[in-house]
């Protein structure tokens, strides 16, 4: 049996073997989600070709790795999106982090109050990026203690993806014939109804299964009415407050009341939309360019796809927003030749902001979001104000672990008809246990 | 014995569970062998097949998988080859030679028998990583060796073997390392081999551990790269791509039962401590 | 399991002989000893310091904090949703495993080489990995292209999304588990059955008893050893069960099966916070020490 | 000179002593066989001279050399098992040559070893066997190749026979004594069976509870047990032993009650009493059956029909019960009433505590 397994064990040996590259002057390990398509984009260097988050950011490291001169191969690492924190810190953990990573900027207070990723500002004037350059919202973002810790790459946040034909059928229209948002949670309601009566499709859809779309609105909600989740200063959590109270009963109105499909996963959620089966769907920038790329196919039931900033129901304008960022984790044994490599692959990024904004994103430099290219890009004017009102949490450690735990309690809700008090007051202790550590340091 | 009109209903409902048993399996495999644009259309059925080996060639030439499959193969037979020598040279001296102290350092080995490998998977993990050791294939085979198992197995064979022997073997001039070797572990053969193989499934199929301390893909074993290429599957279009990997991953499984199948059987009554 | 002592009715040596031996022992117990006191014992060991802790898994931060991880676990209610999911777990598979055993090794305990066969069938999906069977059932389960979605179309029924579905994810994980660990049961039953002398079946049939009388008087009786250890070991393993709400549900929906083992696998990993997990770790190991010391209890008095 | 030489040996479990300070002289080429029931410490001291076992007190002697810590290899004794121990992944001829390879032993000569042994053993055709594929009694020979190949100063046999059939058994006894005939080597044989003992040994050691009972040659055992226990031993049937009386005693003859009459013996009577309590012993070969008076009366209970010769059971009218040998056509049926004769010169007289009682010629002196 030794031999059996033996054999065609060596031989496989020897193909894998054969089949690696031979090892470049400088190899630099990328650790990313958005999803993996290296097969579909194997060999593509063209820019225009890529479509979407995955793709274009394929064909970046492709573009990078064939034009280069300094014999860097960046060797992706696609990891999946819902493993993909684990993943990273478990490597960060087990000492083995990757040369460059992708993360949230959610997430980078973790990351850099434990000294784990490298400080970029200096660097970043060696190989020429222009911190000048990124918008303040996106510079903050990436700031602490008076240093850069990350290249900000967009600025993402939520969107309503609006289905203009119902809001025409429904009524729902504004002098111009515009789609007509509401103003107040009653309005909302109403105007559910209303699409819910003339047109017998729901108001909205949105992921509601093991996914954080609901909780993001939640916080968005929570945001316009002046409140927020945690005390930045004190560092405690505000869960069972009036704001955290109201929004998680608008949500579960929605739903009680059938405006939302408690059922509708991601893909499902998106299918209602683009199938003409929902008006609205909540979803983040990433979705503008699929969507209107779907909206142009003749046989789409999405016919007038537009975008709308986030509707304001409570008087305060906020958004969820958050922003994919790069960091060098920090290396146990430091290389200079890799951190050039990787510095000069960010700086390819930088200069190459625009196509990722091509997403959907919003991008991170001034100087982008001014250029002509950037207008022209489909649906863009529509949803200008978001830029601006673009919330976050305040940069707290532990952020993943909060909305993990929130995502949970508040999914609970609607899925399993949990007491919205018992889901907040849950969530209220939990968070206060997390919180208590990062109190502590 | 008369086969009675029971026997026969009995045997007739089993073989019928029996196919409903295999239908998952003979599905997959199915699904490994039809094009992409088919199983898109639809999974239905599971004739006619083979139609495409092209998974299986895709799964050789562009992926990770056959790196995965190499690092199964050294962990597996790293940690079997050392968990038989561990195990053996500790269950002969627990079972054989008299040292002062035996008792108590048995019963100490035999309560990490109570010890669960979760228990210990959070420190075991700081642990190497104190070390730089994680992404190693030390990192995945050594932990695992530290289980009493087998010395609790190799402990209990030794003590059924005749003490003749090896007095036998003492009158003839052997030192207690050739009475080891030359003796005790041929001796040992059917034993070993029961251990050996449960090691090798234990290996091949562990999951808690890998998935814990193999963070890099190219230190996957393929149990955690099978796992890995999971997360997003219902929506992949690579479905027959990854059937073929699940087919891939179990192959070297199935030809070790079929062959083994005997010592397997026997060995569960071995492992429950009968 | 049973520990049987190793002492044994040898001499106690002395002198020389004695010395020789002492030193003969430890040199063969030190290779094994070495790898059990480094990768079993400390981190052990470790683990219950760590639980004293505020201990992060990246970076070095660590505070003392006495049992405030206790404390905080008293009030967890995700430790206690885990706890329950795991206990609901357990208590579903193992005896389900248990009797689906039994029933599979009474059928097939016969002599015909088909008998061989279907053993062979039942048993082997045991051998493959979590990966592997959690990819096979996910499939198989799938709402859209599952196997049983494909034959409840066929009859005209609307596929059920199971495993994200609030009440069919527990029982389909457990299903999987099934298939998975059945044919272990089986073969220790069949192993029980083999035991039981074929004299008592002779007599049996001299004494006219009926198929059903033999199996609740003579069979079952029989094997009431094999359940006992069938059953713990069952209940041990499920207790541990992680691979495949993992792989399968990543807990959900909505928490609904997220075991104990994930909670520790996540609040380390994900969350980082290593001390914290680090107490439920040794939460499962007192309830798996228990199982295992009930054992203990329940065996010995079947022994007396 | 004393070729094993064992001085008040003793053997401690704990604080439980299993043999009792045990001293012994065996000569060169002598055949010695230890007897004595199962437990009474005969094995464990053959272990003990192999060096398998430890000695906690006294000292043993192999060759003039003290070997109390020489490893069992380094004693220059070898031993056959009563399982015959025998390595079952090796063949025969790997088994007989393993201890010379161990010691390195240049390859040549362990051949020429191995193939001398076979040809005495008339084992060559089984050396590339394995010891499954061969018969008690062919493995039985293997072990013994075994030993014989090490050129050793003792055999040491271990019950070695007693997982043989009976016919194989009488063979292999005939043949290991004129094996060991042509070895120059002390045996030393260990069994429970006193045939064995009787037939084999130049000198009997007969043990109980780890204490030597008596040495001397089969016949000297058997005509002269030292105490009620070896004459129950020894000889089968066994010594009829009967619970008697002094009737009279003096310097060279001790007269002694009997069922059916009195006996006088030439032993030794002057620490005897008359009334005194003794035991009568009489080999049921001495036990006659007479038309007159004889010494014992009672009623054939049971026959054993031999052939050669008949036991006759007689149980006396107050219940004592003996054995008596008659001729092989012996007309006498059971319910019938017999008288015994004693033959002359026959009976042995043991003391209260059960150790023979001196002969007169003895205390003559």
């Amino acid at each position: 049996m030794t031999m059996k397994t033996l054999l065609p064990a060596t031989m496989l040996l020897a193909a894998a073997l054969g089949a690696t590259p031979a090892r470049a002057a400088t190899e630099i390990s990328l650790f990313r989600f958005f999803g993996g398509c290296s097969d579909e984009y194997a060999n593509v260097t063209d820019l225009s070709k890529a479509v979407g988050e995955c793709g274009i950011i394929q064909v970046l490291a492709n573009k990078f790795n064939a034009e280069n001169k300094d014999g860097i191969v960046v060797k992706t690492q696609s990891v999946e999106w819902g493993v993909y924190y684990d993943r990273l810190s478990a490597n960060v953990a087990g000492r083995t982090p990757p040369d460059i990573a992708v993360m949230h900027r959610s997430v980078l207070p973790n990351y850099q109050v434990r000294g784990l990723v490298e400080p970029l500002g200096k660097h970043f004037a060696t190989v020429g990026v222009d911190v000048a350059d990124f918008v303040p919202v996106a510079r903050e973002g990436v700031s602490a203690n008076g240093e850069i810790w990350a290249l900000p790459f967009d600025l993402h946040s939520l969107l309503w993806h609006v289905n203009a034909d119902l809001f025409v059928k429904a009524g729902l229209v504004d002098e111009k014939g515009q789609p007509k948002l509401p103003g107040s949670p009653e309005e909302l309601l109403r105007h559910a109804e209303t699409m819910k009566a003339r047109t017998g499709k729901a108001y909205l859809a949105i992921p509601s299964q093991a996914d954080p779309m609901p909780t993001w609105q939640y916080l968005s909600w929570v945001w316009q009415q002046g409140g927020n989740i945690v005390d930045a200063e004190k560092r405690e959590a505000l869960l069972e407050s009036k704001e955290s109270r109201e929004a998680l009963r608008l949500l579960n109105v929605l739903y009680a009341a059938g405006h939302a499909n408690r059922k509708h996963d991601y893909t499902a959620a998106q299918q209602a939309f683009l199938s003409g089966e929902a008006a609205v769907l909540i979803n983040g920038t990433w979705g503008v360019d699929v969507y209107a790329a779907q909206a142009r196919n003749p046989n789409s039931a999405l016919k007038n796809y537009v975008v709308r900033d986030m509707p304001n129901l409570y008087g305060k304008e906020a958004v969820w927003s958050d922003s994919h960022i790069w960091v060098l984790p920090k290396q146990s044994k430091p290389d200079a030749a890799k951190l050039k490599a990787a510095l000069t692959f960010l700086k390819f990024l930088n200069d190459h902001n625009f196509h990722w904004a091509r997403t959907g994103h919003l991008p991170v430099r001034a100087s982008v979001l001014a250029s002509a290219e950037m207008r022209a890009l489909p649906h863009r004017s529509e949803y200008t104000r978001t830029a601006t009102i673009a919330t976050g949490l305040p940069p707290i450690q532990y952020q993943r672990a909060l909305m993990d735990l929130l995502i949970n309690e508040l999914n609970s809700t609607w899925l399993i008809n949990k007491p919205q008090d018992k889901a907040l007051a849950n969530s209220q202790r939990a968070a206060s246990s997390i919180l208590r550590r990062s109190r502590r340091r | 014995m008369n086969r009675t009109f029971g026997d026969r209903l009995i045997l007739v409902l089993v073989i019928g569970a029996a196919f409903v048993w295999m239908m998952p399996m003979l599905w997959v495999l199915s699904l490994s062998l039809r094009p992409n644009e088919e199983l898109v259309r639809s999974t239905a059925g599971i004739l006619p097949w083979p139609k495409t080996l092209e998974h299986f060639a895709t799964l050789l030439r562009v992926s990770l998988t056959p790196r995965w499959l190499l690092n199964s193969v050294i962990v597996a037979f790293g940690m079997t080859a050392l968990t038989l020598l561990l195990s053996s040279l500790a269950g002969y001296a627990f079972a054989r030679i008299d040292f002062p102290g035996r008792r108590a350092v048995f019963l100490l080995v035999m309560a990490g028998l109570m010890i669960p490998e979760q228990a210990i998977l959070v420190p075991l993990h700081a642990m190497l990583a104190d070390w730089e050791m994680h992404n190693t294939y030390f990192s995945l085979i050594a932990p695992r060796l530290a289980g009493p198992m087998g010395v609790f197995l190799m402990t209990q064979f030794f003590k059924a073997v005749p003490r003749e022997l090896e007095e036998a073997a003492e009158l003839d001039n052997a030192s207690r390392l050739k009475i080891f070797w030359s003796v005790m572990l041929p001796l040992s053969r059917p034993a070993l081999t029961t251990l050996g193989i449960f090691t090798f499934l234990f290996a091949w199929n562990d999951f808690l551990w890998p998935v814990v301390t193999a963070t890099q893909p190219e230190m996957y074993t393929l149990s955690v790269g099978l796992g890995s290429l999971q997360g997003n599957f219902a929506m992949s279009e690579g479905l027959g791509f990854l059937m073929a990997s699940a087919v891939f991953a179990s192959a070297p499984m199935v030809i070790l039962y079929v062959v083994f199948q005997r010592y397997i059987v026997q060995g569960i009554t071995l492992t429950s401590g009968k | 399991m049973t520990v049987t002592s190793v002492q044994d009715a040898g001499s106690r040596p002395h002198g020389l002989a004695r010395y020789r031996d002492a030193l003969s022992g430890y040199a063969f117990l030190a290779p094994f000893l070495a790898f059990y006191a480094v990768f079993l014992l400390y981190p052990f060991g470790l683990g219950l310091w760590m639980s004293l802790h505020d201990w992060e898994i990246v970076g070095d931060y660590r505070e003392f904090i006495g049992l405030l991880n206790y404390q905080e676990l008293w009030d967890d209610p995700y430790f206690w949703e885990a706890l329950k999911r795991t206990l609901q777990f357990a208590a579903i598979t193992a005896p389900a495993a248990t009797v689906l055993g039994l029933v599979l090794a009474l059928a097939l305990n016969g002599p015909l080489r088909l008998h061989g066969a279907l053993r062979a069938v039942f048993f082997a999906s045991n051998i493959f990995s979590v990966t592997v069977v959690t990819l096979v059932w996910s499939m198989v389960l799938n709402p859209d292209r599952g196997l049983i979605a494909n034959g409840m179309r066929a009859v005209g029924l609307e596929p059920i999304a199971f495993l994200a579905d609030q009440d069919w994810a527990m029982p389909a994980l457990v299903v999987t588990t099934l298939w998975w660990v059945a044919g272990f049961p089986m073969a220790l039953f069949l192993a029980g059955l083999q035991q039981i002398p074929p004299e008592v079946y002779e007599a049996a049939r001299l004494d006219n008893a009926s198929r059903w009388a033999v199996l609740r008087r003579i069979t079952l009786p029989a094997l009431a050893r094999t359940t006992l250890l069938v059953v713990v070991l069952q209940t041990v393993m499920h207790l541990q069960v992680f691979g495949q709400p993992l792989l399968m549900t990543r807990g959900g929906p909505a928490n609904s099966t997220r075991p104990l083992v994930q909670l520790i696998y996540e609040t380390s990993f994900r969350d980082w916070r290593s001390g914290y997990a680090s107490t439920v770790s040794v939460v499962l190991f007192v309830m798996m020490f228990c199982v295992a010391l009930l054992q203990f209890r329940l065996s010995r008095q079947e022994g007396d | 000179m004393a070729d094993v030489l064992l001085r008040d040996v003793r053997k401690r479990y704990g604080a439980q002593e299993v043999i009792h300070g045990v001293s012994l002289e065996l000569k060169h080429r002598e055949f010695i066989v230890f007897v004595g029931p199962s437990g009474c410490g005969k094995s464990t001291l053959l272990r003990m001279i192999a060096g398998l076992e430890q000695i906690s007190d006294g000292e043993i002697l192999i060759g003039g050399r003290r070997v109390n810590d020489t490893p069992p290899g380094d004693r220059g004794v070898a031993m056959v098992f009563q399982n015959y121990a025998l390595y079952p992944h090796m063949t025969a001829a790997d088994n007989m040559s393993f201890g010379l390879r161990n010691i390195g032993t240049p390859r040549a000569e362990i051949e020429e070893r191995v193939a001398a042994a076979a040809r005495t053993l008339q084992i060559e055709h089984l050396l590339k066997r394995r010891p499954s594929e061969m018969s008690g009694g062919q493995r039985q020979r293997i072990a013994i190749g075994r030993a014989i190949v090490r050129r050793p100063n003792v055999f040491l046999f271990d019950e070695p026979l007693s997982n043989l059939d009976a016919a194989l058994r009488v063979q292999m006894r005939v043949e290991l004594v004129q094996l060991h005939q042509r070895l120059d080597a002390t045996s030393i044989y260990v069994t429970h069976d006193q045939v064995e003992a009787m037939t084999m040994a130049d000198r009997i050691v007969v043990f109980r509870d780890g204490r030597i009972e008596q040495v001397g040659t089969p016949l000297e055992v058997y005509r002269t047990p030292a105490n009620t226990f070896v004459a129950g031993f020894i000889g089968a049937p066994k010594m009829n032993l009967l619970e008697t009386r002094v009737t009279a005693a003096s310097t060279g003859r001790v007269e002694v009650a009997l069922p059916g009459g009195r006996a006088e013996l030439a032993v030794d009577g002057r620490a005897l009493a008359s009334g005194a309590s003794v035991t009568f012993g009489v080999r049921p070969e001495h036990l006659r059956r007479t038309a007159g008076e004889g010494v014992f009366r009672g009623q054939v209970k049971a026959l054993e029909r031999l052939g050669r010769e008949t036991l006759l059971h007689v149980t006396g009218t107050d219940g004592a019960s003996l054995i008596a040998t008659d001729t092989g056509d012996s007309p006498v049926r059971i319910g019938d009433t017999v008288a015994l004769a004693l033959e002359p010169g026959s009976g042995r007289l043991f003391g209260g505590n059960g150790a023979a009682l001196p002969p007169a010629a003895a205390s003559a002196a």
